[in-house]
């Protein structure tokens, strides 16, 4: 496989295998029943038994989305750099952790840029990776969303963004909440080429991509079971010291907020946009 | 740079000026030089201050008797003229919007406003605005823009308020669309630190052709208190943080995300607000002057760019 | 008019637009030309219904099992996505918004939405929005005007809902707002009342380059029943005032107020709601080609034009 | 005077007087104090006692408002047809209704547009009265707002409305209705010229013409003691059938909601108005 240590590797979808213990079960968080885990992967990390959702990595959630073999990562060859030198209280540098995460992720970055066809449409997908520190957004996603939004724009064919991200990435400091401007920056440039920007938020959406890119699309679709917000539970917990509503941040509390279009569930959401793409000729 | 190469600048871009009034479009041109000679006005950061860690420039930024964008508005502009509400859903008085005269001219000038004491903190809610403050900001920027004024935004806010309320009404939707939307506006956007720059609720008015920040401000991804309690597990490793997350201007000029650090009189800008105000005026003056002289055509295209190229990684 | 006659401008039109293909700029004389033809097919007012009360039409508007706006969508659209909320407050019911194919092409479509039900009124608010479906509709409209999508709205409402929250989140501003509005967007829009065309809650929806109005719809500045109560004092003396008021399509074509009448199946459009929908997809159709011919830069003030000659006054 | 009978007939400001019975004084109906009539008057109709403010008629507005001997009548030589033949419960056809009108309040319409200087800037002033037939809006109203927004965007001077109105002209039906997009409609130009809007908001500013016109101020002002909403309080109540808030569409419940910028006294309306028009050069 790639060699890590901070470079740059494309992602080949078939050659990327999620990374995990030997178990052959799992116990279901909702259900709490025995799954057979090879058959959750089938299911698209869906509970067999209860339907509950499991995460997704980048690579999974495009092979659901996409047509097969259709996927090209295009991605800048870039990875993070430390520009803060910043080093946590175990001593760990930024520069080892993202080392980490490329290891334990089989990714160089926390977010895939790539060509792709969805229902035979041509577009531009971006998928964030959670498991690469919380999804978070420094400069390398930054960048890799403004380049797929500007090739987008340039080729003309739809933008999908799939966040899953917990928000700004702390270590990169002031950096980390420029991308806020950045993308919103060049989501201009996708405006004024007319074409269309589709936002789909997973568990979890929120903070700095939250409040900036992933609120900018033409269409917004939660995935059910999302986690949409700015501020974190326990921060507003804290500051207002009362009990949150059941509902609070979930897929249904944006919707009835007005903060997305839909509530799709997982297994749809590939047949929904490709009936969304239909319009947008 | 000896005053002398500057006169001379100046009188450069007098005489381009001259010429663009007898119909040659020069203001691309004039737009370069401006630029440059502000950059000629080197930050005059008094070597006292420049020592100050960064942990003690927090406590400054948040320093109760700094003055806070309302004192800056009365000390620099005449005949503010506060307008409110987001025409949705309420006024917001974390958030002060209005117009006002500087420099001859008629600008609209947008602030964080934090309470200088209880009552006034309770109403201002420390400074932390609900969207209906920033769809309100966004609500009288567009104003300016439909009327051709410059708008300068003064920052110094902890954060947008966290809480059920702001939540229900898409805090994080208003931020992203305040960031976008000044990305269209057509006049000159000259955006201010002037003391705490807090995330989310900093950005959504931080969008401008220039940012400057005042000498003791802080600008900041997030509290240092709040990096301290997640990243190092502690939020009373707050100072640690604060020196981690780079948050001072001459870190942020060094990475490339403010043009200009504003320099305070010696100790910070609570002990002479006035001569404070005084060097923030001829700085907004200086660079409303330079930006005012390109196009709106060029101005919002550059606008983007100067934000695209915020980023450091490894190719 | 024979139909011979029709033809032969049909076959000019097309004549037209090819030379238009080719670079002259007739799209002016293109659209007077359409617009005559538009005028030339006649409202088939069926005699039977020409001859109903005023009175006995509002009850026909109002009818319980009439056709709404999503069974028109579901007639005569293919795909109808619904698009939800106004990324400000919340979700509105009452009012349905979202894309949909038609005649080959992508449109937008809006409609107030009354309730089937006790349970769907619940929901639907008995077809009265409050301020965030205006909101919601404005977003969607504005989307479509992004990507060049016609318009099609469908009225069908007693009005804007009177209460305590709407007022709160400034229903007034709201309506105002998306009239405003309407006149700014490049695109097509055709406007359809379907059954109540009920007083600013109906028109905040109903600025559009043509206004058709359903053979059994009413359109009226305030209910029969709200006007009874004031100026006749007695909320009884409705039918008198529902004739007093000229609120039924003949007159409102006589007005100008519509630009042409919808014929319904004999008795109303709930008889037969299929052939109410293609009598109503034809003319969508005819009036949409008519419009999109219109270059955006001439259809903008065509259509404030239009509203601007609105009024009978004394000179 | 003028002769009436549905001609129209300019407004001269000196020669208009409010029509009023013989009594020498009046009852305040907020401090139930005597108050001598002629003080009220000159007091711009303020109680000398409590400062409670009657109701103003549009000229008595303008002379509050305008520098001087500066105002000039403009308004479109038009009064109201009867397009619908409407006559109401009592018999009284619409158009007897406006020729009492016109002899009660001595005013040709329901709103008077003028050319005006304020602290010397010239402006195109638009003030209604409540007087004739509720300051409601109907064609004439509608052209004359029109007019008044075209003259100033021409003219390039500012446009300022004084609303005192229940809402739309029932008596014209659905034309009074399409008053609302037609003022709308030319709101349009005062915006493409550049040209400020300053609406002012009385008691009352209510329904069609608050839900139009009224709300697409630049800036928007309430006078003190305004009422401001789409819907009437006693129309919400039956709907509702629950109390309302005390502060319901009051001045204060407006600022409150965010509907206006600002609340304005009477006696510093002129004032605030000089300051706002300095900015607009
Ligand atoms: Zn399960
Ligand atoms: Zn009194």
């Amino acid at each position: 496989m790639a060699i890590f240590g901070k470079k740059y590797f494309k992602v080949e979808l078939d050659r990327v295998e999620r990374k995990d213990d030997e178990a052959l079960w799992m116990k279901c968080k909702a259900c709490h029943e025995l799954v057979f885990k090879k058959k959750v992967r089938e299911n698209n990390n869906i509970c067999p038994k209860c339907g509950e959702y499991f995460f997704l990595t980048a690579p999974e959630r495009i092979q659901l989305l996409a047509d097969p073999d259709s996927f090209e990562d295009i991605s800048r060859p870039i990875v993070a750099a430390d520009p803060l030198g910043f080093v946590d209280e175990d001593g760990q540098s930024y520069s080892e952790k993202i080392k980490k995460a490329q290891e334990e992720t089989g990714l160089a970055n926390e977010i895939i840029v790539g060509r792709a066809r969805i229902g035979g449409r041509p577009v531009i997908v971006a998928v964030m990776d959670f498991r690469f520190i919380g999804g978070s957004m420094g400069s390398v996603m930054g960048e890799q969303i403004c380049h797929g939004m500007e090739r987008a724009a340039q080729e003309r064919v739809p933008f999908i963004l799939i966040s899953a991200t917990g928000g700004a990435r702390m270590h990169e400091g002031i950096l980390s909440l420029m991308q806020m401007a950045k993308t919103s920056a060049c989501r201009k440039k996708l405006a004024d080429a007319r074409v269309p920007f589709i936002s789909i938020m997973t568990y979890p959406t929120t903070a700095g991509v939250e409040a900036s890119i992933a609120s900018l699309g033409d269409i917004a679709l939660a995935e059910k079971g999302a986690l949409i917000g700015f501020t974190g539970r326990r921060v507003i917990q804290q500051t207002i010291k009362q009990d949150l509503p059941e509902d609070f941040q979930t897929d249904r509390f944006a919707f009835e907020h007005g903060i997305v279009d839909n509530v799709v569930r997982r297994e749809s959401l590939r047949d929904e946009l490709i009936r969304i793409l239909k319009f947008f000729v | 740079m000896s005053d002398h190469v500057i006169e001379e600048l100046q009188k450069q871009i007098e005489r381009l000026k001259e010429l663009s009034r007898n119909g040659l479009d020069l203001s691309e041109e004039i737009a370069r030089l401006e630029a440059k000679l502000a950059a000629l006005h080197p930050p005059q950061v008094p070597p006292v201050a420049a020592e100050l860690d960064d942990w003690e420039r927090v406590k400054l930024a948040r320093h109760p008797q700094r003055p806070y964008a309302l004192d800056y508005i009365k000390l620099l502009m005449e005949d503010f003229y506060e307008l409110h509400g987001d025409r949705l859903y309420g006024d917001d008085a974390a958030i002060v919007a209005g117009l006002a005269r500087f420099d001859g001219e008629t600008v609209v000038v947008v602030g964080t406003q934090k309470g200088r004491d209880a009552a006034d903190n309770v109403r201002r809610n420390f400074g932390m605005p609900h969207p209906e403050g920033y769809r309100k900001a966004l609500r009288v920027m567009k104003l300016a823009d439909r009327f051709g004024f410059p708008i300068l935004t003064l920052l110094d806010t902890p954060g947008a308020y966290p809480g059920i309320g702001a939540e229900e009404r898409n805090i994080g939707g208003a931020l992203a669309q305040n960031i976008y939307e000044m990305f269209h506006l057509r006049v000159p956007i000259i955006v201010t630190i002037i003391g705490e720059g807090g995330s989310g609720g900093a950005i959504a008015l931080g969008v401008g052709d220039r940012v400057l920040m005042c000498e003791n401000a802080i600008y900041s991804v997030i509290t240092p208190e709040g990096c301290a309690a997640i990243l190092f597990r502690d939020a009373k490793k707050a100072p640690q943080a604060a020196r981690a997350l780079k948050l001072t201007a001459p870190h942020l000029l060094k990475l490339g995300v403010i043009d200009e650090i504003i320099p305070e009189p010696p100790g910070g800008a609570h002990l002479d607000p006035a001569r404070a105000a005084q060097a923030l005026g001829e700085a907004w003056q200086r660079h409303l002057r330079a930006v005012r002289s390109i196009a709106p055509e060029r101005l919002v295209p550059m606008r983007a760019e100067r934000f695209r190229a915020l980023g450091v990684f490894e190719e």
